[in-house]
């Protein structure tokens, strides 16, 4: 399975799909655009975790907890995340994060 | 990329042995999977191609009208979706990503001790809750 | 009767053996092979497709007193191909107003996925695309794949009707799909493996199991299996999403020739893995006296698709609110609760002896063991269908003093205005 | 080139090219599909990573489960077509992204694309030994059979994941709780009767402070006021 691949190629894909993420996150004008960005964050997050145990502890079962945890975090963070636009949405009409500035001065 | 056959004897008990045998060079019980996908995409993907080359081509611009009852389409495609919808998705979630935790403790279901088995309940009763909120709170109701 | 027994997998070892002798052995030979079983894992497949829509058409029409197909060869039984070629030489419209890349590819998704759920099945001893140690799981999560094809095929059409109905066809799918999950868990927990060979293996006796089918010690899980799985792959009485005179065609109203033949297909595939799910999981898969393994299989798994036919002849369709309430306030709590109790179980009465010392408990005898679990199951299905009966039942008075008072309101108006 | 190198580089440009397509494409209905693409071919590299489980479980709750959340919130809010795909800082976000690559990149490349900066492979005062780690014969372990086993063994015992489990369950039902209590549609009756209530309570409120301290009230006034000119 591992043939020929070295970790750092893992290390590499996953940094790269997270700054496409943070990218993402920065710079879109809609607030579920926004969510789909820290969702590839996240992913790119747990490519590392599975990557790093399998390199370096693969008997342990530590690193397959922690990206199961990465899971439901996900699963809760994109159900909130999206409850609390569909409502903004309802609202005020519009889900621009620039555009939702009630709470400035 | 070598097999040795004294592998592919042994493991000739858990597969095909004519599928079996490759994947002993690549280590790996998914591959099978990835060609799977593949040849299914090529034969699947190749008839619609089939299709539009032997049946007959006229499309016209009443066939090619969005189908609605024979009334010309009027306005958006989107009319009122309810949050209904979400709020079904959302159950739905709770419960897959709580079933994928329980798969694993279900393999290791005959080396847990019954500690083990109340964490699992609790966690169960605890998605359980969140289904009983949701149903209170009329969340699932098809009106 | 050795031959018979293992012709299936003689044939397959003949086939790879020949092609390693004519490619030497290396990585071309070794595409090759998978590529040539992947074809008949296809084949498998598809071929279920076009037998099943034949004999369902035959014996539906039976039950409902009709004759069914009859005109194309003997007994009608090249029925499948004349529908393939009239479907390959209808003209395939595509709306103009579609999403093009997310029309075509929909159809195409729905078949691929379906077509993948076989390549863990165990057809025989030995005879296995692959035996994946997550099996179980893996048919599970390949499964949903369709939800989101159904969501492309809705969008793409870029119609009022289409959308609506992949909405509630999803709404259906998502929510059947957690009884499913909570019904396999129990199986997986018996068997301690969630490959499928273990579980085929578990309930034939072979590395020391019960010999006995998990159906009997957990009639209540199976059953639940079952009729999400009904409801999972859309049949009838489920079939909503096809409901004509609600919401068109639900979801594939614009497609057309072989992209519909292709949606057609995946569902029929989904069924038929349902089927051969149900016959794997709680039948004990290849497992049976006499007969050679895979005739079994198909046999189960053809008795399981009777079921399936029987119900689509006989019962009317629910209504969509009565589908999703049975599905959230009834199955998904009792599947909770049906797994609780199996753990529980489980854990003390105990007929494994290192089991038992490991963990304690109450160590008895393996039928014991199973007279327990199968009665506890039981009793468990009986006191929930008692309860909901009564539920339900004052629910329907309920509704039906409520039709009574509007249609006497109605009444009252309609003599006001005259 | 081994099979499985191919097989990696083909999913790095699926899942990164979908993955940019996600972040720059105007429709967000195509930005899901993108996004499902992205996430399978995540699954693609657990495979590869020999964790078929959590390829398995990515199937189901990625795509299965929380690309339809995406799905139904899109069609929810109406927002589909013709978005902006870009905001005004843009440029600042894009600036940041590919320098954060570029650290990544220089921390992550293995010792022959020398760091321009610290000794060898030497960064933040630790020592990045894993880069190396794949080539050197006889470090890198197998996956034990019994792995799936193991896990669900660490995860339901308290000495280990036990309270993580539970904690995990009751983020759930919190986060359910309060998704369900956001998102729910309120009938137009009940949207008015809280409308009122909270009026009541605002000058209630307002009515109790006005008898408790008179002089607080009027400074306060003169606060508000000045934030509003402000």
């Amino acid at each position: 399975m591992l043939n020929g691949i070295p970790l750092y190629w893992y290390l590499i894909v996953a940094a790269a799909m997270f700054c496409i993420g943070l990218y993402g996150a920065l710079a879109r004008t809609n607030a579920i655009a926004v969510l789909m960005g820290v969702e590839l964050m996240l992913n790119a997050v747990n490519i590392n975790l599975l990557a790093f145990w399998r390199y370096l502890t693969p008997e342990s079962p530590a690193g397959l907890a922690f990206a199961a945890f990465v899971f439901i975090v996900a699963a809760a963070e994109a159900a909130v995340g999206l409850a609390l636009i569909i409502s903004v949405y309802r609202n005020m009409n519009s889900i621009d994060p620039e555009k939702l500035d009630l709470m400035k001065l | 990329m070598s097999y040795a056959p004294d592998d592919i004897r042994r493991k000739a008990k858990d597969g095909l042995a004519f599928i079996i045998l490759p994947l002993k060079a690549m280590r790996t019980d998914y591959a099978f999977i990835g060609v799977t996908l593949i040849v299914a995409c090529a034969l699947i993907g190749v008839v619609p191609i089939l299709n539009y080359l032997i049946a007959p081509q006229t499309p016209n611009k009443a066939k090619r009208e969005t189908y609605e009852c024979g009334m010309e389409t009027v306005g958006d495609t989107w009319v009122q979706f309810r949050a209904q919808y979400y709020l079904f998705a959302l159950i739905f979630v709770l419960f897959d990503v709580g079933g994928v935790l329980l798969f694993p403790f279900a393999v290791a279901y005959n080396s847990v001790n019954l500690w083990g088995v109340i964490v699992v309940s609790l966690f169960a009763l605890t998605l359980l809750a969140a289904l009983g909120y949701a149903i209170k709170k009329g969340a699932l109701n098809w009106e | 009767m050795d031959i018979i027994n293992n012709l299936v997998k003689d044939i397959g070892d003949g086939i790879a053996a020949a092609i390693i002798g004519l490619l030497g052995q290396g990585l071309a030979a070794d595409i090759v092979i998978m590529a040539i079983a992947a074809i008949a894992v296809f084949a498998v497949a598809s071929g279920g497709f076009a037998a099943l829509t034949y004999a369902e058409r035959k014996i539906v029409a039976r039950i409902q007193d009709r004759v069914g197909p009859n005109q194309a060869g003997p007994f009608g039984v090249l029925q499948p191909i004349a529908d393939a070629v009239k479907l390959f030489t209808k003209e395939d419209t595509t709306p103009a107003s579609a999403d093009f890349w997310v029309y075509q590819l929909a159809p195409i998704i729905v078949a691929v996925f379906a077509t993948l759920t076989f390549t863990v099945v165990p057809f025989a001893p030995g005879v296995v695309g692959t035996n994946l140690n997550i099996g179980a799981f893996y048919i599970i999560a390949i499964g949903s794949a369709s939800t989101i094809a159904i969501l492309m095929a809705g969008w793409g059409s870029n119609n009022k009707y289409s959308l609506l109905g992949a909405f509630r066809t999803v709404a259906q799918l998502v929510g059947y799909e957690v009884p499913m999950l909570l019904n396999i868990i129990p199986v997986i927990m018996l068997t301690g493996s969630m490959s499928l060979v273990d579980i085929i293996e578990r309930q034939t006796g072979v590395n020391g199991g019960w010999g006995v089918p998990f159906i009997v010690i957990m009639p209540l899980s199976a059953l639940a299996f079952l009729i999400s799985g009904i409801a999972e792959t859309g049949r009838s009485p489920f079939d909503l999403l096809e409901a004509e005179s609600e919401i068109v065609a639900g979801f594939h109203v614009e497609y057309s020739g072989m992209k519909f033949g292709l949606i057609m297909m995946g569902e029929y595939m989904n069924a038929l893995g349902v089927a051969v799910m149900f016959s794997v999981l709680f039948l004990g898969g290849y497992g049976g006296p006499i007969l050679p393994p895979y005739l079994w299989l198909v046999l189960k798994t053809f008795g399981v698709f009777l079921v399936l036919m029987w119900l689509r002849g006989t019962l009317p369709r629910v209504r969509i609110d009565q589908l999703l309430n049975m599905n959230w306030k009834f199955f998904v709590p009792l599947s909770v609760i049906n797994l609780i109790m199996i753990m529980i179980l489980g854990k003390v009465f105990v007929s494994d002896p290192a089991l038992f010392k490991a963990n304690g408990g109450i160590l008895i005898q393996p039928f014991a063991q199973v007279i327990i679990f199968g009665a506890s199951s039981l009793a468990l299905l009986i006191l929930a269908l008692a309860v909901v009966t009564r539920r339900v039942r004052k629910d329907r008075l309920a509704e039906a003093e409520v039709l009574q008072q509007r249609r006497e309101a109605n009444q009252q108006i309609a003599a006001a205005m005259h | 080139m081994t099979v499985a190198q191919i097989v990696f580089i083909l999913l790095s440009v699926v899942g990164l090219g979908a993955a940019l397509l996600v972040v720059t494409t105007r429709n967000l209905f195509h930005a899901a599909l993108y996004l499902i693409a992205s996430f399978f071919a995540v699954s693609g590299f657990y495979i590869l990573l020999e964790a078929g489980f959590f390829a398995a479980a990515q199937f189901l709750v990625y795509i299965g489960a929380i690309s339809i959340l995406f799905i139904f919130a899109t069609m929810l809010t109406r927002t589909v077509r013709g978005m902006v795909p870009r905001n005004s800082q843009w440029q600042a976000a894009l600036f940041v992204s590919v320098i954060l690559f570029v650290a990544m990149l220089l921390i992550f490349s293995p010792a022959n694309f020398s760091l321009p900066f610290g000794q060898g492979r030497t960064f933040g005062g630790a020592e990045w030994q894993f880069a190396e780690v794949p080539n050197k014969p006889g470090v890198l372990r197998d996956v034990p059979a019994s792995s799936i086993n193991d896990f669900g063994r660490a995860l339901v015992d308290l000495n280990q994941y036990g309270i993580a489990l539970l904690l995990s369950g009751l983020l759930l039902l919190i986060g359910m709780v309060g998704a369900i209590w956001v998102a729910r549609e309120r009938k137009p009756r009940e949207i008015l009767a809280e409308r009122a209530r909270m009026a009541a309570e605002e000058a209630e409120e307002r009515a109790k402070a006005a008898a408790k301290a008179p002089e607080v009230s009027v400074a306060h006034a003169a606060v508000a006021h000045d934030a509003h000119h402000h």
